[in-house]
Order: C-alpha cells, then structure tokens, then sequence
C-alpha cells in the first residue's frame, strides 16, 4: 500500500491512474487529497504520506530543502494548462474576449493560494487587463472552486484548468480559450517521494510508474503538458 | 343593581369546577373553602387567566366571556394577587410595584407609590431585589403591585396568609379603604375567618369544586349547616350595631342593637357610626332570671327562645336560635339545658359573655 | 504601513458581517424560539429538527448548495437579480445570508431553551398587570432570558467570525467585499505565510477574548438570578 | 438533659440577625415574630443552609458547627420545610416525597409513604406532578416529603399557613405525634396563635433580628409586656389540667385543676391524661359574691387579687392578676374595676367565660 | 454495489467520531459549566471568554494549530509519542481531541446557561433532603437541565458531524481511519461529482432529521415544565 497525498486538482486522473497501477502491480494505492497547502503542512506535521503530488513545484521544493520529502525525488509530472472557459458557447472566442464585461463575474483561482491563479493573474496582466477587470474578479479557494463558480452560473467566464475541461467525468461544455503557455508562468507540478515511504518500495516504484508511458498516456489525456514539450 | 354573574367548568383529571355565580359588583366577596377545593381555579377562571370551555361572565353590564367574547386579561383592568407572590427577580422592589402602575392611564390611577409602600412597610425595601426579601415581605410587595394598577376588579388569593396579625392590622384598613373610597369590588380568597369576619359582605363557600352556601355574612354564619366548614367556634349572630355614646370614665362604648344596649370596651369610632360585632354562639349563656351580685358580665340581651336545636344523641350540646330582633345563636351544654327547660316563646336573658369587634385591628390573629 | 492597511479591510468586513448576522439571527431567531417554545402544535418537532440541520453538512457543500441558490439562476437569486439587477452570490449582501442561515442553529436552540425555563408563569403574570403580550415580551421575559441571548450572541458572533467554508464559496473572496478575516488567515497558511497568519490569529484571538471579557463582565455586574 | 445551644450574627444590609439561644432539645419550640423579624433566616442558621461567621451551634453533645467545625446540611439529619413548598418539579408527589425517604437508612425510618399520605390527605395525588396541584396541596407534600426523611431535628416554616382549619385540625395531632413518639425535636415558625397554643413547649419571640422573649409557654402568655407581639386577645393563663371525669348525660368533662373543677364540652380523653387549657384574661370575669339564678356559665374559680395593674389614663381596661394555684390573668374594664373594689389580697370569683381546650382539632381557625 | 461500500465508512466514522466527541464533551463540559455557574472567582470571567474563544479561528486554521500541537514534535503530541509510539495527528484519537476543542462552545454555553437559571434553590433542597452534592446533582439538577442537554447535544453532534476544516487539517483524510463523511462530501463537490454529492447530503441530511426528530419527540413527551 501506498498512501499518495494528491494536490485535488489531479485527484480525478491519479484515480484513473491507481486502477492502471492495481492491475499491473497489484499494489493498492490510498489517495488523500486536499490543497497542497494544506497537504503541505500536514506532511511537515508528520502524516503517514509516502508520496506528495503538489500541484506547484515550491511546496515540494520546500519540503526537500526541510529534510521532510527525500532528497533528489522530486520531478514534474505534468505541466497544467490554463483555459479561459464560459457555460454560455458564444461566449468566449479569445482573449479579447475579456474586454466586454458588463456587470459579469470573472472567476479565478486565488493567485495566492493556487498556482493556476497566479498564472491567470499574470496572463490578465499580460494582457493589460488586470487593473480593469479587478472589479469583475472573484477568487475561488482553488482551481475546483473557481469551476464551481462558473459551472454554476454565478460567474459568467473563469480561469479553469485544462485537465478540468478535459475530465471525462465533468462533461464540460461551452466555449473555451487556452492560453498560449508563453503568458504566464508554467504551472509544474511536481512529485516528491516523503520520508515515510524512504522505506516503501511500493512507493518508490509508484513514481516510477508515474513516469511511464501508461501514466502518462493518462495525464495528457486530461490536457497535460510534460516538462519535455 | 352592577352583578358579576359568572359560570365556569373547568375539567381537570380528578377534578371539576362547576359553579354559577351571582354576585353583588360591590364590596369584598370572600371565598372560603378548604384546600383544594377549588378557589385559586375559580380565580384563574374570572381574571381570564384559564378560559373555561363555553363559560360565562359578566360584570357590570360588560361582557367578559360568553360564546364569542373573551377578553384577555391584560384588557380586563383587573388587579391579582397570586397564591404564591410571583415577583420578577429582575427589577427590584421598586420597579416591581410600579410595573402595573405605569402600564394604567395616569387619569385612572388612583392609589400611589408612596402612599402603598407606606402602607405596607415596604420603604426601606424599594431597591431591593426580591429574592433578598423575606416571605411575607414579597407577599407584601406583591398586593402593593396589583393595588398600584387601580383595578376595576380585585383578585385576591389569600394576600395574607404569611402574615403577623401587626401588619394585618395595618392592611385590612387600607383594603377596606379601597372598597369603599374607589367602590372596587374585590374577590378574596382567604382560610382565615378573622380575615372573613373583617372583611365580608358577601361569602361564598365552596367545596369539591361545587357551590356549597353563598349569601350575606349573617346567613351563612348563622347557619348550623356550615358547623363543618365554618368551624365549630366562628359560628354565631354577626350583628351590625351603632355606636350611641362613648364612656369615658369607665373606657367603654355603648353601641345600640335595636333598641338595646351592649358595652365594649372603648372603641375608637365617632358616635353614630355602623360597627360590626360577632357573637359566637358558645359566649352565649342564658340564664331564666338576670343575674344578681356585681359582675363585670356587662352585656345581658333580651330575647325569646326561637327553637331548641336537635340534641344528637352522641352530642353534648345544642344550638339554641334566639329571636332578638336579629337571630341570635346560643350553643349552650346538656347540663345547661337540663336546668333551663326551654320552651320556644320563652322569654330569656341571653349573657353575651364576649363580643368582638370586627374592625381595624381588633380580633386578628 | 502598508501592511496594516491591507489587514484592516478584512477584519472590519469580518466585524461588520458578524454584526449585521447576529442582530439579524436575534431578530429572527426571536419570534421562531418564541413559537417553538410556545406551540403545542405537531409540527413543533418538525421544526425544532430542521433548524439544526444546517449545521449538518460540511460549510464548503452548504456554501455550495447556497451558491445554486443565491446565485443569478437560483430560488432565491434569481427573482433578486430580476428585481435589483444583481444576485446575491459574491456580494456582502449574499454573505449575510448565508452566514445568518448557517449561524441560525446556534441562536435558536439557547433562546428556545431559555424561553421554555421561564415557563408561563412570568408572562401570566406581566399581563395580569395590563402588559400586552409585546409588551410584558419586552419587559419580562426578554429580560429573563438575558442568559439565553448572552450564549446565543456570543456563539452567534463568535461562528460567524471564525466561520469561512460558507462564506468563501457565496461570497467569492473580493477584496473589501466579501474577503472577511477568516479567509485572509486561511490564505496566510495556505500560502505558508506562518508568521503574518500567528499574528492576525493572535490578534484575532486577543481581540475576541477583549470582547468576550467585556461582554461577560458586564453580564455579571448585572444582577444574576432568575429563578 | 438536651440542649440546643446557638448562637449566630448575620449580617445583611439594613439587617443584622444576632441571637443567642440556649433551648431544651425536644418538643416544639415555637418562633414567634412579626415579618421580617429574621425567623427564616434563624432556621437557614440552625440547618447548616447559611453559615454564620463565627456562628456556634450544639444540639444534644453534637457540635454542628463552631470555629473549626461546620456540618454541612445533608449530614445534620434534619428534616426542613421552607416555606415556599420547593417541590421538585421534575418528579411527581410519591417520587417528591420519597425523595428523602430514599436517602435515610431503613433502619432509622420511622414513617412511611402510606401513613404520610393518608394523614396529609395525598393519597389521591400520588402520580400528579407539582405543577398540578394547589397551593395547600403543595405545601402538605413538603411537610410529607420533610418528616419522610425521619429527621433528628424537625425545623419547619410557617407550614401550615396556607391551609384551612380542618386539615390542620388533622396535621397538627400528626405533628405533636412525632414528638412524642419519635422524640423529635421541632423549631416552628408560625404567625397562627391556635398553632402556637397547640403546639408550643417553648416560644421564642423574635423582633428586628434579636430574641425579645424566651421561655414556656405559661411564661410569655401571662407577660404583659409582650401584649403588642403576642396579641390583645391571646394573653391570659395557659393551664395544664387533668381529665378528672366524665359526665356522660350532660356531655361535659370535668377537669382537676390544682384541686378546683372545671367544666367543659365532653372530651375524647381518658381519665387522668393530662390537657392544656387557656383562659384568655378578657374571658375572665370577677364578682365578689356567688352568682344566684341558674345559669350557663359553669366555671367559677376561687382565687385571690395578687396585684391590681396600673390603669393608663388613656387605657379603657385593667389588668388584674390572680392566684388561683397558678398566675391567672383577667382584664377588665374600668367600670368593673371601680364597681369591685379591689385590693390585694381579697377573695374573689374569677368567672371563667370561657376555656379553649387546646388539643387535637379544637379551637382552630 | 461497490458504491454504497465505499461511502459506508466514511458515515460510519462520522457517527463514531460525534457520538464519542458529544460523549466527551458532555462529561468534560459538565464540570466547567458547573463551576462556572457556581464560582464567584474572578477567573470566571476568564473562563467563560476563553471558552468561546475556538469558535472565533478559522476552522482550518484552528486545525493547523492543533496539527502543530498534537503532531509528533507538538506539545501533547510529543510527550503522546513517547509513550504510546505514536503521536495524536492522523489518528481517530486526534480527530476526537481536535473535534472536542472546536465543539466545547457548543456544550458549555447551553449548560452554563441552564445550571445558572436553575440556581441554588433545587440544590439546597435536595441537601436538606440528605442529599450529598453529586447525589442532587444527578437527581435533581441534571433532570432540570434537561433541556440545556437537550441543546448542548444536538449542537455538539451536528456540528462534529459537519465540521470538516479541522477534522480535514488534523486527520489528513485518511480513508477509512480518518475520513469522515463531511470531507467525502466535500471532496465530490471539490471533483464535480455533484450527483454523488447530493446523493450524500440529502442521505446526510434526512438520517440527521430523523435522529433529530426522534430526539425532540422523546424530549416533548417528557413532561415539558421547568420552572
Ligand atoms: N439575602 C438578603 N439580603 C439582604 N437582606 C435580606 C436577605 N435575606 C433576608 N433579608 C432581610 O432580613 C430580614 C429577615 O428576613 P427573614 O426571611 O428571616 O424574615 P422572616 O422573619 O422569616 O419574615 P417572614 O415572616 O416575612 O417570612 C428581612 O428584613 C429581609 O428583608
Ligand atoms: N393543572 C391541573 N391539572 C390537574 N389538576 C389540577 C390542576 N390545577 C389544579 N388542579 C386540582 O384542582 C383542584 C383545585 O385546585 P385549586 O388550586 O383551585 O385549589 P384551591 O382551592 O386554591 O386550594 P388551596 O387552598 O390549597 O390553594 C385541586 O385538587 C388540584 O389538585
Ligand atoms: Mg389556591
Ligand atoms: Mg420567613
């Protein structure tokens, strides 16, 4: 058994991922998911995780330089895409189509807190926007509740992940913009292997398995990049 | 004249209150009846309290309750003084007797602040609070608050059971005043027949939820059916007499009962003035001749023999009615009897061996 | 400090939003203590069990369902935004709301309890004296029941201050809007930020406790029994 | 023999209680006082309710409480009726007055359910709760629910006030049962002079917080000085007789006093028990000679003037005292006063108008 | 249905972790609520304010500190560990200390609030009856307080059963030892997985109703006046 800490945002493709990895190993995976902040303290705190898929790259590179996640496992498994997405399919049509808001809401993640906030926040800076979009803005707590916003119709446009709009079990639909991944930072999310799975070997070969072709079939299917691309 | 005609039932597990009432509006009505019986029910029943299924009650030429009409409480202008004094814990002494007092139009107020806690002792209370009070001075404070609302109508639940015959002194008067200087009528539940004996004019005796007697103070006391509920000792003539002149040397008051005299000790009311004495039938002895050799027995009526009372075999006296104008009782022994042989039309001296004044602050107990 | 003026916004909003909710939470968690305390009706179960249902679910799902709800195709945001021309979702106006229906449970359950110790006994009284039924409620009982809107104030305003679940997913984190204190703390430990979250939880707390102590003092100096 | 020693200061604002009592620690020892005379507040002292700083209390060699010492309330075995009745609310009369009953050991119960239930006429409340009953009914439960405990010391606080004349007529016996039967001993607070004469072994009479009398029964009833808290009407002889015989035709007991007879209505007593009687100084008449003529009044004592009382100039009566064996009171008025002549020492007829026999059910009101 | 076995567990630990924590709750909060009815120290103040104090964090933040607190190198964690081997975070054990702390509000204000308004009179009764102070206080004033009980229960269960954000910090959402039904909740809105969300809340919420009916009907055949 393998306790994997996942970032929630990529708690849908890792279950699909667990199935792959029980039918070909045997092992069982057990998924605690949660922000990577919060995934982040607790490992910090002693929790049992043997693995932690952040959903940025600081939180683990923190936890490597701490002594807390095991020094040289870390790696990026994948690369998120940010996607400018409406309920309504006319919509959006590109960037520009940012510039006609009228007593709509924009939802983003919050840039703080969440990786994929930070990026929409520099693509709308990229874009001059920033300043006269802020009365438009509202922040969710992460990248599944800046969904929630938008899916539910209290915000008109929001900045989603791609691998949302691509999850088979949301069945999205709408109008939608990727952003061009030269507008923000890239969004790495990175793996590191924790202290209590040091002794794991099912742990050591989970991220292995991670970054084999099976897997990674997986994460692309839900609008993944890898660091290669 | 103003009735207050009322019909209530009342069921309860155990227990039924079915009563009609026909009152005089006017004047303290006494209801008097052991524990149990009903009375505080009777109460919660005319002050609206409780709402007694299709009941009726009128005073006045005012509808209070029939079929359609119920007016709460609160609209009924109505002053209650509980069994229990029911203060709130939190307002103190004060604010408690003024609580009813500010809730009456200033035009109908008619008794103030400083005037009732005068009355009842209470000036050195006011600000306290009520749970430092002692029994009787919440009960006091609790007859203050509902005088202080200048009732229409008064309900009393035994206002003075927890106390000293002192401070009852004091406030019989002042409940007296209210009847006659504001005509309230007041409705006053009490087990005390000196409170009775001070304070009625009409009595209604109650037992078992029912009815038992109602009438005027000389009918129910002088009725030896009431021996049981009355009390042995109370039952006697109540005479309203007036003074006729004042003694000074000797310190007594003359007082004329139609036509003849009684002495008490000295009374302090103007000549003229009506007082009400009570006779119990046991200070009544007769003798066939009057009595010679000095005496201080001052008191010797006139009167014949009305009818001898039935001797129950087991008893060991007799109820002798005597006519002196007004019907007199003599409870008087076997022996006595033996001596005497009445016979009904005979002439008697009936020896009143002592009266009592029912008047502020005399025969309180 | 720039520092000090960017917490400010937060706290205030918090305080402002704590308030508005408990007098609402007074106000309407008054007369529904009240009934329940006084009805003999079936449905008094009924409703005793509904007003703690909301403290059921998890606050990010009430916040969630109160979202749909108040949000422009809702119930209840829908015919607000045909009649104001805005929902409710993501405005202080929508916090309120969520934070009264949330914080509900916690006003009427110690009033209730407190209304149904007083018994009938103070009421018959007050109105034996010529108080209307409003006004002996004003003059004795609410009085009497000075314990029970102490804990439902105090638990009242406490949860709506600490609360966040709720109110982040209604009210959507704007800045001098709806971003209350709680959230910026969270935020601060969210983004590792310890120290700026140990001191707004300090300060938080001091705060709080200042306010308690002054609340609880007073409420001893009054006199206490009401038996 | 035993003894309750106490002594205790209270201090409240606007009131200070300090007594000290030194009182034989068996039969009834009445207290006696006007409201707010700090009677309650003197049995939360003796119950351990209320600890008075540097309060003394002894009972029978048991030290309750001294300077090192206090008892706390549950572990004094007494038995306490206050006087609101303080039912528990939660349970219903037979679990309210098995309360305490639970808590005693059943080797030192005394009483039980069925006899209490009975005498304080319960038994048809048994499964009702507190809230359902009346005011009198109440108070007989905390009565029950106190002596139900056995207690070793019996304090109770006005527990008959709210009841009528029969039902006391029917607890008091039950009461005076107790301490004879049991030898408990009992502290009684009461405003009612029928239960003080009934009742009463020894009387404390307490005013503003301090003791103003101590002593028997005999003692404080003949004391002049105590007219105001005693009451005009109930000062006079209390006079311990024996039952000599009974007349069987006429109905009448004959009593011994100190070798003299009285008369009285037929008592249900045995020949040779003993019985209080009180001859209220207003029911004593004098005369110098016999009466002639035949007559009710049966009761003719011989006794002699021991002192003649000083005549207020605003006074209307005087207060002779007799030796007749025992001190006897008569007040008469000024008139007798100048018709008679009297002067220490002088023979003289003290007619006895009338003599309450203070036992079970007589002479309630 | 694989379905209904994967989300068994989680209900099941939900109502494990607010029976015991209500449980606790109730024993611990008796006494502090006791005392602080009856005291006339000049800590009660303290008390009391302080009492209310973990309602006013974040539930998460809460959760952080207790994480901190209660984690292997925390001050109860630490010595925890010592002893036992391992420390209270990420344990069902933790979960109950954390859950217990944010829900004691809940539980000493209402009985505060009850024991005050029964005041001294049963008690003094029920002594001079010859009964000792836990004897009367088990026969006497904890049937009289029946109603604050009634109130402190339902508020403590409800709200352990909905709590998430410091259950989610201090048990780390581990399936089967420390996810709750709250967070399994939580984590289906958090995917979309709305229809198994709905699913969950309204089963959560119709078998929380009828619990609660049940209660409230038990409570209103007892007989009802306390006064
Ligand atoms: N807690 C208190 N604080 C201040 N004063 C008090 C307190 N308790 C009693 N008193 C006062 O002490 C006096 C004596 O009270 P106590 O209850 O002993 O009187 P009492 O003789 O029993 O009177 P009653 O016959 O009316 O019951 C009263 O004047 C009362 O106001
Ligand atoms: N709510 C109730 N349910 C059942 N029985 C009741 C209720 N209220 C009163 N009773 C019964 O009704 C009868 C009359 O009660 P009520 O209070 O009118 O008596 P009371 O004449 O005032 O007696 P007391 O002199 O003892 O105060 C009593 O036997 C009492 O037990
Ligand atoms: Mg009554
Ligand atoms: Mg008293």
């Amino acid at each position: 058994e393998v306790y994997v800490a996942v970032a929630s945002n990529f708690l849908n493709p890792l279950k699909e991922i667990a199935t792959g990895y029980k039918q070909d190993t045997g092992n069982r995976l057990i998924l605690i998911s949660g922000s990577t902040g919060k995934l982040y303290a607790q490992a910090r705190h002693g929790a049992p995780f043997d693995v932690l898929l952040a959903a940025d790259s600081k939180r683990p590179a923190l936890l490597e330089q701490e002594g807390v996640g095991v020094v040289g496992t870390r790696f990026t498994y994948a690369v998120g895409a940010l996607i400018l997405w409406s309920l309504d399919p006319g919509r959006v049509k590109g960037g520009d189509s940012l510039a006609q808001m009228n007593k709509e809401k924009l939802a983003i993640a919050n840039p703080k807190t969440a990786p994929y906030g930070r990026a929409a926040q520099q693509t709308l800076e990229g874009l001059s926007l920033w300043k006269k979009m802020q009365p438009f803005v509202v922040r969710g707590e992460n990248i599944a509740q800046t969904l929630q916003f938008v899916a539910t119709g209290n915000a008109t446009l929001g900045f989603i992940a791609k691998s949302q709009l691509k999850d088979p079990r949301f069945k999205l639909k709408g109008s939608s913009w990727e952003v061009p991944i030269d507008q923000h930072d890239p969004i790495f999310q990175q793996a590191i292997l924790l202290k209590p799975g040091f002794s794991n070997d099912s742990a050591k070969q989970f991220l292995q398995y991670l970054q084999g072709p099976v897997a990674k079939k997986i994460i692309q299917n839900y609008g993944y990049r890898f660091l290669e691309d | 004249m103003d009735l207050l005609e009322a019909k209530f039932k009342m069921d309860y597990p155990g227990f039924t209150l079915d009563m009609e009432l026909n009152l005089p509006a006017k004047g303290v009505t006494v209801v008097f009846g052991p524990s149990g019986s009903g009375k505080t029910t009777l109460l919660r029943c005319l002050s609206g309290l409780d709402k007694a299924p299709s009941g009726y009650m009128k005073i006045a030429d005012q509808v209070w309750q029939d079929e359609e009409i119920f007016i709460p409480i609160q609209e009924r202008k109505i002053g209650l003084v509980f069994q229990e004094s029911r203060l709130f814990p939190h307002l103190n002494i004060q604010e408690n007797l003024l609580y009813g007092y500010q809730r009456t139009l200033p035009a109908e107020r008619n008794l103030h602040l400083d005037e009732v806690a005068q009355v009842l002792n209470l000036e050195a209370l006011l600000k306290r609070r009520p749970e430092k009070l002692s029994g009787g001075e919440r009960q006091r404070v609790a007859i203050g608050r509902a005088l202080l609302t200048s009732p229409k109508l008064l309900l009393m639940d035994e206002p003075l059971a927890s106390l000293d015959m002192q401070l009852k002194a004091e406030i019989i008067p002042f409940i007296k005043r209210i009847v006659n200087e504001f005509k309230t009528p007041i409705v006053y539940v009490t087990h005390s027949m000196n409170e009775v004996l001070q304070l009625v004019d009409t009595m209604v005796v109650l037992n078992s939820g029912k009815v038992e007697n109602i009438g005027s103070v000389e009918e129910v006391f002088s009725d030896v059916r009431l021996r049981e509920v009355i009390g042995d000792e109370q039952l006697g003539a109540v005479l309203e007499t007036s003074v006729l002149e004042h003694d000074e040397e000797f310190g007594l008051t003359r007082l004329d009962f139609m036509g003849q005299v009684l002495n008490v000790p000295r009374q302090n009311i103007p000549v003229g003035q009506s007082l009400r004495v009570h006779i119990h039938s046991k200070d009544v002895s007769l003798s066939t001749a009057p009595l010679a050799g000095a005496t201080s027995v001052l008191n010797i009526l006139k009167a014949k023999v009305e009818k001898v009372g039935v001797l129950d075999p087991k008893g060991y006296s007799v109820d002798i009615e005597l006519d002196a104008g007004r019907p007199i009782l003599a409870t008087i022994t076997r022996k006595s009897l033996a001596n005497l042989n009445l016979q009904p039309g005979q002439p008697i001296y009936a020896h009143i061996k002592a009266i009592k004044m029912i008047h502020e602050g005399e025969g309180m107990q | 400090m720039d520092f000090s003026l960017m917490d400010a916004e937060p706290i205030w909003l918090s305080l402002q939003l704590a308030g508005v909710t408990v007098m609402i939470l007074l106000a309407l968690g008054t007369p529904v203590a009240w009934w329940l305390a006084q009805t003999r009706s079936r449905f008094r179960v009924v409703v005793e069990a509904m007003v703690a249902l909301p403290l059921v679910l998890p606050p990010t799902v009430l916040g969630f369902y109160l979202l749909i709800l108040l949000g422009p195709h809702g119930w209840v945001g829908g015919p607000v935004k045909a009649l104001t021309g805005s929902a409710l979702s993501f405005s202080f106006t929508g916090l309120v709301c969520a934070s009264t229906l949330y914080s509900l449970p916690f006003v009427v359950q110690p009033l209730h309890s407190a209304f149904e110790t007083i018994g009938k006994v103070p009421m018959e009284t007050a109105q034996s004296l010529g108080a209307s039924r409003w006004d002996a409620f004003f003059s004795v009982i609410t009085p009497l029941a000075r314990r029970g809107y102490l804990t439902a104030m105090v638990l009242g305003f406490a949860h709506t201050l600490g609360e966040f679940g709720v109110v982040l997913m209604v009210g959507g984190n704007i800045p001098g809007k709806t971003k209350v204190i709680s959230i910026e703390i969270y935020d601060r430990v969210e983004v590792l930020e310890y120290t700026q979250a140990h001191i707004l939880s300090a300060g938080l707390l001091i705060f709080s406790f200042l306010v308690l102590l002054m609340v609880y003092s007073i409420n001893r100096r009054l006199p206490v029994q009401v038996t």
